[in-house]
């Protein structure tokens, strides 16, 4: 029962903890923007969905064992670096012509250093979800800017209080 | 209300948590998402393709660089938007009294001054150092640029809104802001003139004094990531600007 | 990445989402909104997505929190909920 | 040569960690604002200067020197110009806490005649 329960646990909790997490806080944030009374705790809300959403993205792009999606270049550049060498002394004797073998060069030195896949982690979701936290700064900015301007117009943060305002101007006009 | 609220969360995610079976495992390499065709390519070319070494560099800056130049847009279009929402926004009779809930000294500290006044330039600088050096290690446009306008709102934070302001008043915000993204539109019209697609840099290289398209690619990738942090930083810089000092850009935090 | 580190920053995670949101000062839930970002920063860098973590690093635990403490000084400390 | 870098650098860090838990015992069991910020800003700056200058030892041991390269010290000599930044920032940023705690008007704990410790707020 025990061997069960784990086997259970593990299964549907562990191996997809981050998952597990990305929901309880998307669940988080939206009670806190559907319920909360003040502006400011639902925009804080917002951001807690938002980032969120931004967990579970960068959860599907991870791979078991891989390593940070930016290439191991010294090797490589090392190697560049001899080509370069090579095609520099072929250009000094014959010319300045061979500019275009000089690069045809170098296109076999990179495939010679070959990239699996399944070395780096996958960079799709990190560049989608990279723009997605600036421009979720600056909506949060416009956000805040429509608070500040309720508040000037109606001296509170609240929401039941802005729309008993709201209702008793329709009332006198 | 509260009641209302709780049984829509839970139905919602009571959904997804019953989805949870169908979810690839942790760190599977093999599932949908990471193999395939399109991030394979991203990882497998981009070496052979631009040379350049940090692939959400390339792939931000040059595979989805259309992508990128519109999330710039987007920013610009926030910066001017706050602008706009704070600065029409009329007294309605009968509102608030505008009387902040504590008071901040005159005279500012003159420990935080001088820290402050040693620390922005190395920041700036770092900040510039991660703009220029994207293509090696993690960095770029955009978390330069918000390090630059972080400098920035440091240095309106240290001595008051108003020396900030004096230094970069707000046309010349606002006119910089415009410059970032008209960098980078120029770096697709160029492209474009030259007979590409628009923003398909490796004709660049007719302009730019490279050996190659692949460092065409390259060097061209550098200067939209300029173009973005242009944009970037002074956008931040307005936001702070004008949420700190409701919009009337004096007093302030 | 370290399975526990992992484990034990994600359950940190959804402590500070809910001392965020239900702490009754406006200025202390905009804090712990920053401490959130930062702890999520850490995730980020673990998963190896340091751009991401890059930029959450200087915008969520930055600039974010900067704009809202700004706000909560210009209108209300306090919140009924 | 490794193995005396590596017990310097374990040194280094227990002693910052030990100096961690110092500081967060006093932001506990403190009484008054000033002196939790004291315990906290001072024990937070020794010990994360601690705990990275042990970071920077144990990178030093990590260093083949039989070939070395002057870009192997990349990483120390970042890690050391951490470590001017938090000296520089960290007592500036206890110091603008104080101070506004000071202007918002937070009294500081003061012993009576009656030999009674009073919390005034």
């Amino acid at each position: 029962m025990s061997v069960m329960g784990s086997f259970i646990i593990s299964q549907y909790v562990l191996d997809h903890f981050n998952f597990w997490v990305a929901v309880i806080l998307m669940m988080i944030g939206l009670y806190a923007m559907i319920t909360k009374n003040n502006l400011i705790k639902k925009l804080i809300g917002m951001s807690i969905f938002q980032t969120a959403i931004i967990l579970f993205y960068v959860s599907a792009g991870v791979k078991e064992g891989a390593t940070i999606p930016i290439l191991e270049h010294h090797a490589a550049e090392t190697e560049q670096v001899a080509a370069g060498d090579a095609g520099a002394e072929h250009g000094s004797v014959v010319g300045a012509d061979h500019d275009v073998s000089k690069s045809s060069e170098k296109a076999p030195a990179h495939e010679v250093h070959e990239i699996n896949p399944d070395d780096y982690s996958n960079p799709l979701p990190h560049v989608l979800m990279l723009t997605a936290i600036v421009v979720g700064v600056a909506t949060l900015g416009v956000a805040l800017a429509v608070a500040q301007v309720i508040y000037k117009n109606y001296g509170t943060l609240e929401e039941d209080e802005i729309l008993a305002k709201i209702k008793a101007a329709e009332n006198d006009g | 209300m509260k009641w209302i609220g709780l049984i829509a969360v839970i139905f919602t995610g009571g959904l997804l948590l019953s989805a949870m079976d169908d979810f690839p495992n942790w760190g599977d390499a093999h599932s949908p998402a990471n193999s395939s065709p399109v991030s394979q390519y991203y990882i497998e070319q981009t070496m052979t393709d631009s040379g350049v070494p940090n692939m959400v560099t390339a792939v931000l800056a040059d595979y989805r660089g259309y992508d990128t130049m519109f999330e710039t847009v987007v920013v610009l279009i926030a910066g001017i938007a706050i602008m706009a929402i704070l600065r029409v926004a009329k007294q309605v009779p009968g509102g608030a009294k505008p009387t902040p809930a504590h008071e901040v000294g005159d005279q500012h500290d003159i420990i935080i001054g001088t820290t402050c006044r040693l620390l922005i330039p190395v920041l700036q600088l770092f900040a510039l150092y991660v703009i220029a050096h994207g293509h090696h290690s993690p960095g770029g446009g955009f978390q330069g640029g918000v390090i630059l306008g972080a400098s920035f709102i440091l240095a309106a934070i240290a001595k008051g809104l108003d020396p900030a302001l004096q230094r970069l008043p707000e046309k010349r915000y606002v006119k910089l802001a415009f410059v970032g993204v008209v960098i980078y539109v120029s770096f697709g019209v160029a492209c474009l003139i030259l007979g590409e697609n628009f923003l398909d840099y490796g004709v660049l290289h007719e302009l730019l004094p490279t050996m190659s398209a692949e460092e065409a690619r390259s060097h061209s990738m550098l200067g939209v990531e300029i173009g973005v942090a242009f944009t970037v930083s002074m956008i931040m810089f307005a936001i702070y600007a004008n949420l700190a000092s409701k919009g009337e850009l004096e007093g302030g935090l | 990445m370290i399975w526990q580190f992992d484990i034990l920053i994600l359950i940190f995670l959804v402590v500070t989402a809910v001392i965020s949101l239900q702490v009754k000062d406006l200025l202390a839930a905009s804090m712990v909104f920053g401490t959130y970002s930062f702890l999520i920063c850490l995730l980020w860098a673990g998963m190896g997505a340091v751009d991401v973590a890059f930029t959450e690093a200087t915008v969520g635990a930055g600039i974010s929190a900067v704009i809202l403490i700004a706000t909560v000084y210009n209108t209300r400390r306090d919140s009924s909920d | 040569m490794i193995i005396i870098l590596n017990i310097i650098s374990i040194v280094l860090i227990l002693t910052g960690l030990v100096f961690f838990f110092g500081s967060v015992v006093g932001v506990v069991r403190f009484p008054d604002f000033y002196t939790r910020m004291h315990a906290a800003g001072k024990g937070d700056t020794l010990s994360s200067l601690l705990v990275i200058m042990g970071f920077a030892v144990y990178h030093l041991g990590q260093i083949h020197w039989s070939h070395f390269v002057w870009a192997d010290l990349l990483v120390v000599v970042k890690l050391l110009a951490i470590c001017a930044f938090i000296m520089l920032t960290s007592p500036t940023a206890t110091h603008a806490l104080m101070d506004a705690g000071y202007e918002d008007g937070i009294e500081p704990l003061v012993r009576k005649k009656g030999n009674a410790l009073e919390d005034k707020k």
